[in-house]
């Protein structure tokens, strides 16, 4: 054989749709890729109604586990395609989505990447979509914590690196050009004691404290906040995690303003039902998998095999997801969708959250970016 | 009578040296037993191979019994708790540790100490308990590490060179120590000082190029000034008496 | 040629090497005794530059080498050989012996020439090992050598580095009687050369009487005698010092 | 305090005798080796269980690069821990330097790919003199600490994202648009493939070069023996620069194929935990060997890749909790097979070569 | 004012986690010559220990006497473990230090992968009594419990280290082993025994450390040991390998120059801040850091 053969996407119209899942199921990200598959798996159900087909066409998937690493990522997306897959989803961590990206774009299969939330994902090419939440939707959904932004005085605090940056960016894209002076406080990922950064910010006094962290240390973090009074003198903004460590915000939890991607019952959805009653508490990455089943059962259905109609078929295309109403913009692909303010109550190891406001699609688009290839 | 220790044909080897070659002797069970022979003949190395030292670079080849237990690869604190103690040439006495601590780690476990005893061979000891061993002369090291061994009772002693680099008076001290611990102990010993061996020794065992050269009786051996010579190496010169 | 001027060596507050002042003349063979521990290996490292004096000064042809580095010491024409024999065990021998002559003749800052193509660095190489007896077992892995055949190798290393001054560490430690003879001769064959001074410890009495004009005998890192053979085993001191009290 | 001991000594082959009956054949096995390796892509024979398409497929050849660059990066390390026995636990720091500079030069500076891999080289391999000049005034266990933290600084700046240059912990995903074509896309899998044996063929080439030169000669002594290269007249600190300058730079040119190979930087390849495995990969394999280190980077990578695969495979699922869910751990496993390697195969897998030689010759009968 | 107060009292927590690991390190390596790397899984165990027990243990939980004996359990946990590894990995290859060493790193791989395997990769909640989340309030500043406890325990750690090894037959074993292991030996003492002991101090060190440090981050997760680890031997280094003490002022240096420099500099300074320290270290007295200093 001919060592460029690939394998072709069989056109024959009874051939199964060949579907790769790159997602973490070991590593530092395996329960986000957990719930990712779980949501994916429902969605799937969803989407085609119980058959698991489209048209005649069953849906094979083939699950491969990237632990993370972008480079296992790659040799995966690489396998996939040259089996003739030619949808690829996943990608539970932003690093491997930023990676596996381009390689759909230089082979010209669809690729919808899953909870990476990095904002370069979005329109980082043609053939790249995404089925979770991004940054900038993140920080719009702070801003609607302060009302009047002018004259405001906003701290970032995250950590170094690029989710640090994405999200100092954004917050002064969005709270910034709005009339707040936007300052940060930055601090290493690894950083294991965090009482000289708690010291920088309550000595700024922001009227909005705006943090972006992530990461094991997170608890730390929150409790030295906490504890150096940061939380009881100013509002304080973050994303909600994993219900899995809600438990670690511990009494700073009540403290905390959180803006939500999404948590059980934050909608009532016919989605958000069919999903509960797959997984029965939906957590915040089951919506990416459901979002993402139903990106892929539509591109099916309208492109055959064919990418680039797949790529229309996606663009613009507005549905019910878990969230609610989700829209995939054309211009750059980025997924609209409703976010949520959320208050944390309980004790001990039992937190509820409860949705305080919903914001629809329109009022978190990030603007739109150009296409980059 | 039965020897106390037979040595046959004991080969070591340290990172290639062959420093031992074939030495068989034996020890009687009571009163000294000299090692004799040039410096860096491989007196030390006999005795370390004795009490399981050898470098783990080194091999040891031949035979080792005390009665009518073979010695070899039986690892050294057994041989020690076994009755057999060992003096080591340059003292080894823990420098940061106090004489006290010195003392105390060789107490063992199931027997009494015997403080008095040593204190009385070396009242020293009991009032520089607090000082640390470091900073001790020569010689109080010398009856350290002498004493520390007769703390436990035992079936043989080893002792390399107690005298070197000491003083004549401290060397006497040391001498009598020794003649006092042989009464009820059988000694082997490496001492290059001939009269503290005329003193001491009865029997004698000398090495040479790897080899047992002769053994005996030392005084006899003593006498012979001829063969002491050709033996010991004092080649050509004048002894001078 | 070789002078130590007050070489002191000491660790905290003890002199392992105490004051010693030494002279070799080209052409001598001098012989270095004492007890184990005397500080005989330790005065060989200080002059070779393996350890840093702590006072006194070593001074090769009038120039003083004591701040020098090992390498730089060896260039300008002092070898030496080592208590443990210390070849490379995992070359083979002549291996072993094209490394010295190759250093000694420079170009080992070589990546890429082949080293094995190098015809002059293996003749003389094969001179070294023919020299010392050892050619016959050039292939063998020197870490596999008998112990006396080490020694010669060692001895090999040394003569292919061309050295004025040699230091020799127990040449006979650990060879066994039967090859002492042979050792012997290969050493007294060296200082026959063109000026070439020794300085050698042993423990081997009858080794050193043959060889040496003149002995140094140290005793607690000092020295206490320098003298012709004769003269210094007369020496009531050394007589003390090296056999105890005397008779 | 220990003194790091040389790893086992193994004969370098480059300055051993050889013998033997194969003896005239040996010199041509490696270009034997090399041309099969070369046309593996023609084939299509399907390895079921040991690769996951027939041998030609993207998939297949990706690993199969993947592989051969750590085989090179366990040779160049070798160069440093078997061949001149110094324990570097830094290396990582040059290969991280090779691709995150070629990815920067090409995505940040847009320049062409020659130029930035030219650029990447040279600078990885001043990178590296400059801290081994440093570096080597120390000896033992405080060289390895000295390098260890070298590479965390390297470790802590790519995490910081200084500048945005580097992507902090997403990353940086290479920009293919200014690359040569047949460097891009699936389908050129295999272009990469061959690159990545031209890596490891150069790496293997220049270790050898290097081991049979006269500096080879001297590294081989400093390892078995340091103090007497000294007394021998050579400056062991210069040789050990070489040494340490010349592994880094080929570390180097292997992050550069790597970066295309993978299409990107991220910061896992700045980790202690990847100087551990080129560590790991070496005594695997057998240090101071030409093919031991070689084998042991392709086994180990091929390993850390397959056992993900492995690990959620059914074989794994079906077995009870306490053996899945260890077993489904990559690392568990490897690391577990490396502490197996320590003990029973001491010498790495080429030193299993003549034992089983061995072995089997004392099953034959004799006549 | 409140502010270098704080700085230097959490940063003073901080160098108590890194004491606690550095100790073990340190006298293993000044004993046995053994480059632990698989230190950080005693820490991992240790914090998953109590954890555990905390949760599942009768008579265990995270509050008064329960989180007391949780913390005893983990700790327990940890010094087992420690003790098994000596004996089982380490004391075969006795006096091949290189081996030692690798052995040591395979484990690291595989121990994490372990912990990852039976409890997930996910941070999770470590139980701990109220008040170890709130403060108090020294000289105006809001100093946090936790770190308060820390240095508290690694100040008992350390004096009950230097005590045992002062007052304790078996500390004047292993005081005399790292001076000369031989002639410890040579007195009828089984030496290895020492080596075992010494592992076990250090894991229960080190398992305190996973416990405390817990209790001070709030949450627990495999990869904790290992980052901490690294740290933990650049003071090893800077202190002495062998010498207890000498991790202690270490860790004091380290802990402190991180928290400032991190403060007055720029984040992430102060890592890079001490990793060039310990490179001053080591180029100006390669010598002094290597030689073994006497344990008390
Ligand atoms: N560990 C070792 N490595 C290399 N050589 C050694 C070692 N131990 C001893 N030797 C050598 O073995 C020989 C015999 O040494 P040993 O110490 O046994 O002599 P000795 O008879 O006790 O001498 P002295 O009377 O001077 O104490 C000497 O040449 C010595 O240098
Ligand atoms: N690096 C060192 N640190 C501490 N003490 C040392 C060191 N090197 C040597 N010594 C001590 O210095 C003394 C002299 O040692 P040296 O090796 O020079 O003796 P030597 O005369 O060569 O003995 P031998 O005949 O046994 O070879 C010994 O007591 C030794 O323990
Ligand atoms: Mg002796
Ligand atoms: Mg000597």
């Amino acid at each position: 054989g001919s060592p460029q053969d690939t394998a072709t996407g069989g056109g024959d119209s009874a051939a199964p749709v060949k579907v790769g899942l790159v997602y973490s199921q070991s590593g530092a990200l395996a329960s986000y890729g957990k719930q990712y598959i779980e949501g994916f798996k429902a969605g799937l159900d969803f989407a085609t109604n119980g058959t698991g087909k489209v048209g005649d066409r069953k849906i094979e998937l083939t699950e491969v586990d990237d632990a993370g690493d972008p480079a296992k990522a790659v040799s995966a997306a690489k396998d996939l395609i040259g089996k003739g897959t030619k949808i690829i989803a996943g990608s539970t961590a932003s690093g491997v989505a930023l990676q596996v990206a381009p390689i759909a774009a230089q082979n010209k299969v669809l690729f919808i990447s899953g909870p990476a939330a990095t904002d370069a994902v979005t329109g980082a090419n043609k053939y790249t979509f995404r089925s979770g939440r991004q940054s900038y939707q993140d920080v719009v959904t702070a801003k609607s914590f302060i009302g009047d932004p002018s004259g405001k005085k906003v701290v970032v605090f995250a950590q170094d690196g690029a989710f640090g940056d994405a999200n100092e960016a954004a917050v002064k894209a969005v709270i910034g050009t709005a009339g707040a002076t936007v300052s940060s406080v930055r601090a290493p990922a690894s950083a294991t004691e965090f009482t000289p950064f708690a010291s920088q910010i309550k000595a700024a006094k922001p009227d909005l404290l705006f943090v972006a962290w992530a990461g094991t240390t997170a608890p730390a973090m929150w409790q030295t906040l906490d504890q150096q009074g940061v939380l009881s003198s100013t509002t304080v903004v973050t994303g909600l995690d994993i219900r899995a460590s809600w438990p670690t915000f511990g009494a700073a939890g009540a403290k905390i303003s959180f803006l939500s991607h999404y948590f059980d019952g934050a909608s009532d959805t016919e989605a958000s039902k069919a999903l509960k009653a797959k997984v029965n508490t939906i957590d915040l990455f089951h919506p990416d998998g459901f979002a993402a089943a139903q990106m892929v059962v539509r591109a099916a259905q309208e492109g055959g095999d064919d990418v680039d109609k797949m790529v229309t078929a996606l663009e613009d295309w507005s549905f019910d997801g878990v969230k609610g109403k989700m829209t995939i913009r054309a211009a750059d692909h980025a997924l609209l969708q409703p976010m949520f303010q959320a208050k944390l109550t309980g004790s001990g190891t039992t937190f509820t959250a409860t949705a305080q406001k919903s914001l629809t699609g329109d009022e978190t688009a990030p603007p739109a970016v150009a296409m980059k290839g | 009578m039965e020897p106390i220790l037979s040595v046959e044909d004991l080969s070591v080897r340290i990172s290639g040296l062959h420093i031992l070659q074939g030495v068989s002797f034996t020890v009687a069970p009571t009163g000294v037993t000299v090692l004799l022979g040039r410096n860096g003949v491989g007196k030390t190395t006999t005795l370390r191979a004795i009490v399981g030292l050898t470098p783990p670079a080194g091999e040891v080849r031949g035979t080792i019994r005390m009665g009518a237990q073979s010695l070899l690869a039986r690892p050294t604190h057994r041989l020690v708790r076994g009755g057999l103690g060992y003096v080591p040439e340059d003292r080894c006495v823990f420098a940061g540790l106090t004489v006290a601590e010195n003392l105390r780690l060789a107490e063992r476990r199931g027997a009494t100490p015997a403080y008095d005893k040593v204190f009385a061979l070396f009242p020293e000891l009991d009032r520089r308990g607090r000082q640390r061993a470091g900073s001790l002369s020569g010689g109080q090291q010398q009856m350290l590490a002498i004493g520390r061994v007769l703390l436990n009772d035992n079936r043989l002693l080893l002792v390399d060179e107690p005298t070197k680099g000491l003083a004549p008076k401290v060397v006497t001290e040391v001498a009598e120590v020794l003649e006092r611990v042989a009464e009820s102990v059988p000694v082997l010993l490496v001492e290059q000082n001939l009269a503290v061996v005329r003193r001491l020794a009865r029997d004698a065992v000398v090495l040479a190029a790897g080899k047992v050269a002769w053994t005996g009786d030392a005084h006899e051996l003593l006498l012979e000034t001829a063969l002491t010579k050709s033996l010991l190496g004092v080649g050509s010169a004048e002894v001078k008496h | 040629m070789l002078a130590t001027r007050g070489l002191t060596w000491r660790i905290g507050e003890v002199a392992i090497v105490d004051s010693v002042y030494l002279d070799l003349a080209p052409g001598e063979f001098l012989g270095v005794i004492g007890p184990n521990g005397a500080g005989k290996t330790s005065l060989f490292n200080l002059i070779t530059g393996l350890r840093r004096a702590t006072e006194g000064r070593v001074v090769l042809d009038g120039q003083d080498i004591g701040a020098l580095p090992p390498h730089r010491r060896a260039r300008l024409g002092l070898g030496r050989t080592f208590q443990a024999s210390s070849v490379f065990g995992s070359l083979s021998v002549r291996e072993n012996v094209r490394l010295a002559v190759q250093a000694h003749r420079g170009g080992s800052m070589a990546l890429w020439r082949r080293a094995a193509a190098d015809r002059e660095v293996a003749a003389a190489a094969d001179a070294a090992l023919d020299r010392v007896g050892l050619a016959h077992r050039g292939t063998a892995l020197a870490g596999t050598l008998a112990h006396g055949e080490k020694r010669k190798l060692e001895i090999a290393l040394l003569l292919a580095g061309e050295p004025r001054v040699m230091l020799l560490d127990e040449p006979m430690a650990g060879v066994s009687a039967e090859d002492v003879p042979e050792l012997v001769a290969v050493i007294k064959s060296l200082t026959g050369d063109s000026g070439r001074a020794v300085l050698m410890v042993e423990h081997h009495m009858d080794v050193i009487l043959e060889l040496a004009d003149r002995i140094a005998v140290m005793h607690h890192g000092a020295l206490l005698a320098c003298d012709t053979p004769e003269t210094v085993m007369a020496n009531p001191t050394v007589q003390e010092a090296y056999l105890g009290e005397s008779l | 305090m220990t003194v790091i001991d040389a790893p086992r000594a193994q004969v370098p082959d480059e300055l051993s005798p050889q013998r033997g009956r194969w003896h005239r054949l040996r010199p041509f096995l490696p270009l034997v080796a090399l041309v099969v390796l070369a046309i593996l892509p023609y084939s299509t024979i399907p390895l079921p269980g040991i690769f996951e398409g027939p041998v030609n497929s993207p998939g297949t050849l990706q690993l199969l690069a993947i592989c051969l660059i750590f085989g090179g990066l366990a040779a160049g390390y070798d160069l440093l821990f078997g061949r001149t026995g110094m324990l570097s636990f830094g290396h990582a720091l040059y290969f991280a330097a090779g691709v995150y500079g070629t990815d920067i030069l090409v995505t940040r500076a847009g320049l062409p790919l020659w130029q930035a891999a030219l650029l990447t080289i040279t600078g990885g391999t001043i990178l590296a003199a400059l801290l081994g000049a440093v570096a080597l005034r120390t000896v033992g266990i405080a060289f390895a600490m000295v390098t260890l933290a070298f590479a965390q600084v390297g470790a802590i700046l790519v995490a910081r994202d200084f500048g945005g240059l580097t992507g902090g912990e997403e990353g940086l995903p290479l920009d293919v648009s200014g690359l040569p074509a047949g460097l891009v896309g699936v389908t050129n899998t295999v272009n990469l493939y061959w690159l990545a044996l031209a890596y490891l063929t150069l790496v293997v080439f220049v270790v050898h070069r290097v081991s049979g030169s006269p500096t080879g000669r001297v590294l081989a002594g400093l390892r078995d023996d340091e103090r007497r290269i000294g007394v021998l007249g050579l400056d062991p600190y210069r040789y050990k620069l070489v040494a340490f300058t010349l592994a880094g730079g080929l570390a180097s040119a292997g992050g550069v194929v790597y970066v295309l190979i993978v299409g990107g930087a991220s910061p896992h390849i700045t980790s202690s935990e990847l100087t551990l495995s080129l560590l790991v990969m070496v005594v695997l394999g057998g240090p101071g060997t030409r093919w031991g280190p070689v084998l042991g980077g392709v086994l180990y990578m091929y390993l850390d890749h397959r056992l993900t695969a492995f690990g959620t495979s059914d074989a794994v699922d079906n077995l009870p909790a306490v053996l899945s869910r260890p077993l489904s751990q990559p690392l568990f496993v490897l690391g577990t097979v490396f502490i197996l390697a320590v003990y029973f195969f001491p010498g790495g897998l080429t030193s299993l070569a003549p034992r089983l030689s061995h072995l089997t010759r004392s099953l034959r009968p004799r006549r | 004012m409140g502010t270098v107060i704080l700085l230097a009292l959490t940063g003073l927590g901080l160098a108590a986690l890194y004491f606690l690991v550095a100790s073990g390190l340190s006298l293993v390596f000044g004993l046995a010559d053994v480059l632990n790397f698989a230190h950080g899984l005693f820490l991992g165990v240790g914090a998953y220990g109590t954890w555990w027990a905390a949760g599942n243990l009768p008579g265990a939980g995270p509050d008064g006497f329960g989180f007391v004996f949780a913390v005893a359990f983990g700790v327990a946990a940890g010094t087992l473990v420690a003790i098994l590894v000596e004996l089982v990995l380490i004391r075969p290859l006795y006096s091949r230090t290189i081996e030692q060493v690798l052995v040591t790193v395979g484990l690291s791989l595989a121990g994490v992968a372990l912990l990852q395997a039976t409890w997930g990769a996910d941070a999770r909640p470590f139980p701990r009594p109220d008040w170890t989340r709130q403060v108090t309030g020294i000289l105006g500043a809001q100093v946090p419990n936790g770190g308060l406890l820390l240095i508290i325990a690694a100040v008992l750690v350390l004096g009950a280290i230097l005590a045992f090894l002062r007052w304790t037959r078996y500390g004047l074993v292993i005081r005399a082993g790292v001076e000369n292991r031989e002639m410890v030996t040579a007195l009828g003492i089984d030496v290895r025994k020492a080596f075992t002991l010494v592992f076990a101090i250090g894991g229960a060190a080190a398992a305190l450390a996973g416990a405390l440090g817990g209790v001070y981050f709030g949450t627990v997760s495999p990869g904790q040991g290992g980052s901490l680890l690294i740290f933990a031997f650049i003071v090893v280094v800077i202190g002495g390998m062998g010498s207890v003490v000498g991790s202690a002022y270490a860790a004091v240096v380290v802990g402190l120059v991180q928290q400032f420099v991190n403060y007055y500099g720029t984040s992430g300074l102060g890592d890079i801040c001490v990793v060039g320290l310990l490179a001053v270290v080591l180029l100006l007295r390669p010598q002094g850091i290597a030689g073994k200093v006497a344990t008390a």
